[in-house]
């Protein structure tokens, strides 16, 4: 399949939506603004899969992603220290090494890709989504089954994991305040 | 049809339904003569154009106009998955359902930017209870909606709507209009689950809003509703499929039934509070979602 | 089309890796978790699109992916729940010593 | 005819978008003041046009309503009704007349201030940040010593075990004192955590001056006629039924008690009946007040009238009067002590009250310093039920989820009227 010049633009256009808005998340100080430009980078993705011809999955990422930033937002906004909203927060630290390993990541890959060569055997015209389906619930349906599972196993070990009355019992026994005085360490 | 087209159609649409949405709300209010009633949408919103907007201290602005204009981009993203007058008549998307779907979850965005917005605490309560009530009956409407896909064998709403030409899903899934309608006006934030604009909130995320934002916040909300009285009529009441009558004229007057069964129950039933709200999505709405899911899904076997 | 793609996944990456290395923050360095299995999903998409004739298996690994993501995040948020609720801690530096 | 006089043109024609502050003696006349078509009391000043300052206030309200005033977002004009001069505010007018009249006069405002002839009112307070901003760039990033300290000026919140021990937040403010989800004149300081409240402090306040002294307070003194006496306490209780179903949600049912408080007779229990009807088919009790505000065993309840006759005990100084006594009165009560308790025993209590005033003739009762009036027991130089009522709510209201909270509240009937709070804010 060529993919016609309408594709190559919307592909490019939600490419740099996706990955101006990912830049955005660690740039802005409101919490709210990190969990939406995270939302706006998987909107972005998702808009590419469906331009991929990956309708459902796009749709489904989407969908997915507005219910899971919004509980972000609120996991946000109760643990960091200021739930004012827009306040200053700049909170980083290891930032040299940080740069250097995300540049450096970026142009590893960016090579691999640019360079590599893939095989070229385009997906047929046809209802990916309707492969989907026979894929799912034939031939692996175990791996779909097992997800499923997963997913309530890791449902059930959260609210253990959060839950005041622990596996070990209380979880103030034995706690401690942190050592460490965060307002006067200037590691960054 | 051409995206022109369409854009035309839906505008038409859902300005239409939002007119005869406000029209009947008031009506049901207990005050005033059906006279006033009909001039009222015209009149309120001139005056909103004429009132000026205010501010808050610090406003987060971006979020504040945002809010309201993704609402309304969502209604009309939404109304664009259902087929209006016939099969062949476009607005036919492959996957449209979960279009649909999706751009209804983001309304949760949509309202929770708008209370975060003008940084004032009722808007921002407001703001939480939207994201309390859609996390609670988001899985249960999913479900409903999809369920139907079940007996069509797809996922695009023509092809749903083709399959009740013998037998209207309202029937053949007894659970999920009356499902879908209570988890609709949840997620279209009105009637007894209007918390975020709760007077006990003092309108909520509307309390700091005037002027324009106003005027278009409540116009998209309304259009939120003709959307999802629009998918429900085409997923459960056989959408365009009818006899005499055009298969335009089928759409409308299903979906101004069903907006004036919102309307109607919104003014009847008092208010839930979150707590019950809550639970009522987790254990009530759920597991009842779910043996619809089941029973279709047998019966399709 | 493909290097397109790749360039940008690769760009997400990036970001990801910066984003979980660099921040304080635990829910931040989740997203930085989270934009880097953005990019791992879009590569598995590209891949599927362009040289798997049609497998629909690439499309599998996409769901796979999905549930990863929502198993990061509920994990994540609990990990996160119960340390703060035995340490008070919500950033890394609180967090030095593991063991009590 | 250009545009903007073609949208003003439109509006005036539609209804008056009015915020109420609610003054000593005058909650009654703003219920009749709703029913007026043409005339909507909106919640939230924002979107008001109209500032009706109803009944008298003390000087110590300038600050709250100035603010009250600034917050409306215009064209707006501010009527004064039955507040007596100098205002606390400047005003447009001044209406000493009856429901009509103001309404008239609202009316004619709205339309003069669109159609330009008369100036929209200037805010009254310069438009600065009521706390100096520190911080650096438009929303004070990067300003230095962010994780402690005070920036934006302000701060930072305090920490405090949420309910189930996790300790987060607390966002502290103040809502009040002319919040239409409080009783008008009520000020909360609230800690905030999401949308509970984790600690409740009553502000001081001293806001309304009390009217004219009302029916129950002369019947201290002197005897009053029993038919008097039933019909201002059926009056009082269907209008506090208004209030509590619009806050619910139901205006519908709330317009329609403001109807039937409006023209009630004595003996005609009827009208009253079939309103409790329609609240039951609106879900009421299920939806919104079962369970909510049910009040800690310790607290003293003695003498709060039906507050304490929906725990079920048959507390009233009206058993202790021959005269209610040759009537047959015996004291309705309500089991349950949560909020529907309440609205049930105020709605049975306004349909007992329709039957006395109907038989009770020309007998009249009390005088001899005590009286049992809709909020509880008044005595002779003692202070009103309602402190006692604003003296429990710091206990009551912890933990309560906001709308739990508004709904207690309002289930309690405070009148802010005889109250006054610590001393008042300078």
């Amino acid at each position: 399949m060529n993919p016609g010049p309408l594709s190559y633009f919307l592909v490019s256009a939600f490419g740099i939506g996706a990955v101006v808005s990912g830049w955005l998340v660690f740039r802005t100080d409101s919490m709210l603004r990190a969990a939406y430009w995270l939302m706006v980078s998987f909107v972005a993705v998702g808009a590419m899969l469906i331009v991929l011809d990956a309708q459902f999955l796009g749709l489904i990422l989407i969908l997915m992603m507005s219910g899971e930033m919004t509980i972000m937002a609120i996991f946000m906004i109760l643990f960091m220290m200021n739930p004012a909203g827009l306040n200053p927060m700049t909170m980083v630290h290891q930032h040299r090494t940080s740069i250097i390993a995300g540049v450096g990541s970026f142009i590893v890959l960016a090579f691999v890709g640019v360079v590599a060569e893939f095989p070229d055997r385009p997906v047929p015209a046809g209802n990916a989504t309707v492969a989907l389906g026979e894929e799912l619930l034939g031939r692996s349906m175990l791996v779909f089954e097992s997800a499923g599972v997963a997913l309530l196993a890791v449902m059930i070990g959260a609210i253990a994991i959060a839950a005041k009355q622990g596996r070990f019992g209380d979880a103030f026994d034995g706690s401690e305040e942190p050592s460490i005085d965060v307002e006067t360490g200037d590691r960054s | 049809m051409t995206a022109f087209g369409i854009l035309v159609q839906v505008t038409a649409l859902l300005s239409g339904g939002a007119y005869v949405l406000v029209v009947a709300d008031r009506l049901m209010s207990g005050t005033g003569s059906v006279r006033t009633a009909l001039a009222y949408p015209v009149r309120r919103l001139s005056f909103l154009l004429l009132q000026p907007a205010t501010t808050t201290e610090r406003p987060d602005f971006e979020a504040w106009i945002l809010g309201p204009a993704l609402l309304m981009a969502l209604a009309a993203v939404g109304a664009v998955a259902v087929p209006i007058a016939g099969p062949s008549a476009g607005g036919d998307i492959d996957a449209g359902l979960v279009l649909f779907g999706a751009a209804m979850l983001i309304v949760l965005v949509a309202v929770f930017i708008f209370g975060w917005g003008p940084n004032s605490v009722l808007p921002m309560i407001g703001g939480y209870r939207m994201a309390a009530m859609v996390l609670s009956v988001g899985i249960p409407f999913s479900l409903v909606v999809l369920t139907t896909a079940i007996p069509a064998e797809s996922l695009s709403v023509g092809m749903i709507v083709e399959a009740q030409s013998s037998l209207w899903f309202v029937i053949v899934q007894p659970l999920g209009l009356p499902i879908y309608l209570v988890t609709a006006a949840a997620i279209a934030f009105w009637g007894p689950f209007d918390l975020p604009e709760g007077a006990d909130l003092a309108g909520g995320v509307v309390a700091e809003a005037s002027g324009l934002r106003l005027a278009t916040w409540r116009f998209a909300r309304a259009a939120l509703m003709v959307t999802l009285s629009l998918m429900g009529q085409a997923v459960f009441l056989g959408g365009y499929l009818g006899p005499v009558l055009p298969g335009w004229l089928w759409t409308i007057v299903k979906t101004l039934v069903l907006l004036v069964l919102l309307a109607l129950a919104g003014r009847t039933i008092a208010r839930m509070r979150v707590q019950t709200f809550v639970w009522f999505g987790w254990v009530v709405l759920l597991p009842l979602a779910l043996v619809d899911v089941f029973v279709s899904g047998w019966l399709a076997l | 089309m493909i290097d397109i793609l790749l360039v940008v996944a690769a760009a997400i990456f990036g970001i990801g890796v910066y984003g979980a290395l660099s921040q304080q923050s635990f829910v931040m360095i989740m997203m930085g978790l989270e934009l880097m299995l953005n990019a791992a999903l879009l590569v598995a998409i590209t891949f599927w699109w362009a040289s798997t004739g049609g497998n629909p298996a690439g499309q599998l690994l996409v769901i796979v992916i999905l549930a990863v993501m929502a198993i990061e995040a509920a994990i994540g948020f609990a990990l996160v729940t119960a340390v703060y609720r035995s340490r008070k801690a919500d950033i890394t530096e609180k967090l030095k010593k593991l063991r009590n | 005819m250009g545009l903007r006089a073609r949208l003003a043109h439109l509006a005036k024609t539609g209804d008056v978008p009015v915020f109420v502050v609610v003054g000593g003696g005058y909650r009654s006349a703003v219920h009749r003041l709703r029913l007026v078509e043409g005339i909507s009391i909106v919640a939230s000043p924002r979107h008001a046009s109209v500032l009706l300052i109803a009944g008298a206030l003390t000087n110590d309200a300038t600050g709250t309503v100035s603010h009250v005033h600034d917050q409306m977002a215009g064209p707006r004009v501010t009527v004064a009704w039955g507040h007596p001069e100098p205002s606390v505010i400047p005003v447009q007018t001044t209406v000493n007349g009856d429901v009509t009249e103001v309404a008239t006069t609202i009316r004619r405002l709205f339309h003069d201030v669109l159609s330009g002839a008369v100036a929209p009112e200037q805010p009254l307070l310069p438009d600065v940040d009521a706390v100096e901003w520190r911080g650096v760039g438009p929303y004070g990033h990067g300003g230095a010593g962010m994780t402690g300290g005070t920036p934006y000026g302000r701060p930072l919140a305090l920490r405090a075990p949420a309910r189930d021990n996790l300790e987060l937040d607390q966002l502290p403010v103040t809502v009040g004192p002319w919040f239409t989800g409080f009783p008008p004149g009520l000020a909360l300081r609230i800690s905030l955590q999401g949308d509970v409240a984790q600690a409740v402090e009553v502000a001081p306040t001293n806001l309304i001056q009390a009217g004219p002294a009302g029916l129950f307070t002369r019947a201290l003194s002197e005897p009053t006629p029993i038919r008097d006496l039933e019909m201002a306490r059926a009056r009082h209780h269907i209008e506090w039924m208004a209030d509590t179903l619009e806050i619910a949600g139901v205006d519908r049912l709330a317009v329609r008690a403001d109807r039937i408080a409006g023209m009630i007779s004595p003996g005609e229990v009827d009208p009253v009946e079939r309103l409790v009807k329609a609240v039951r088919r609106s879900l009421l009790r299920l939806m919104t007040l079962r369970n909510v505000g049910v009040l800690p065993g310790e607290i003293d309840l003695a003498g709060l009238g039906p507050v304490v006759r929906a725990t079920g005990v048959a507390d009233d100084r009206r058993r202790e009067e021959q005269a209610y006594r040759d009537l047959g009165f015996e004291p309705v009560t309500h089991s349950g002590g949560d909020a529907w308790a309440r609205f049930s025993q105020r709605a049975a209590e306004a349909v007992q009250a329709l039957d006395l005033a109907g038989r009770a003739g020309d007998t009249r009762a009390f005088g001899n310093g005590e009286v049992e009036a809709p909020d509880g027991l008044h005595r002779m130089g003692e202070p009103d039920p309602a402190n006692r009522l604003v003296s429990i709510l710091e206990t009551v209201l912890i933990g309560s989820e906001w709308g739990d909270l508004v709904t207690t509240i309002q289930s309690l009937d405070i009148d802010m009227e005889t109250v006054s709070v610590g001393t008042p804010a300078p």
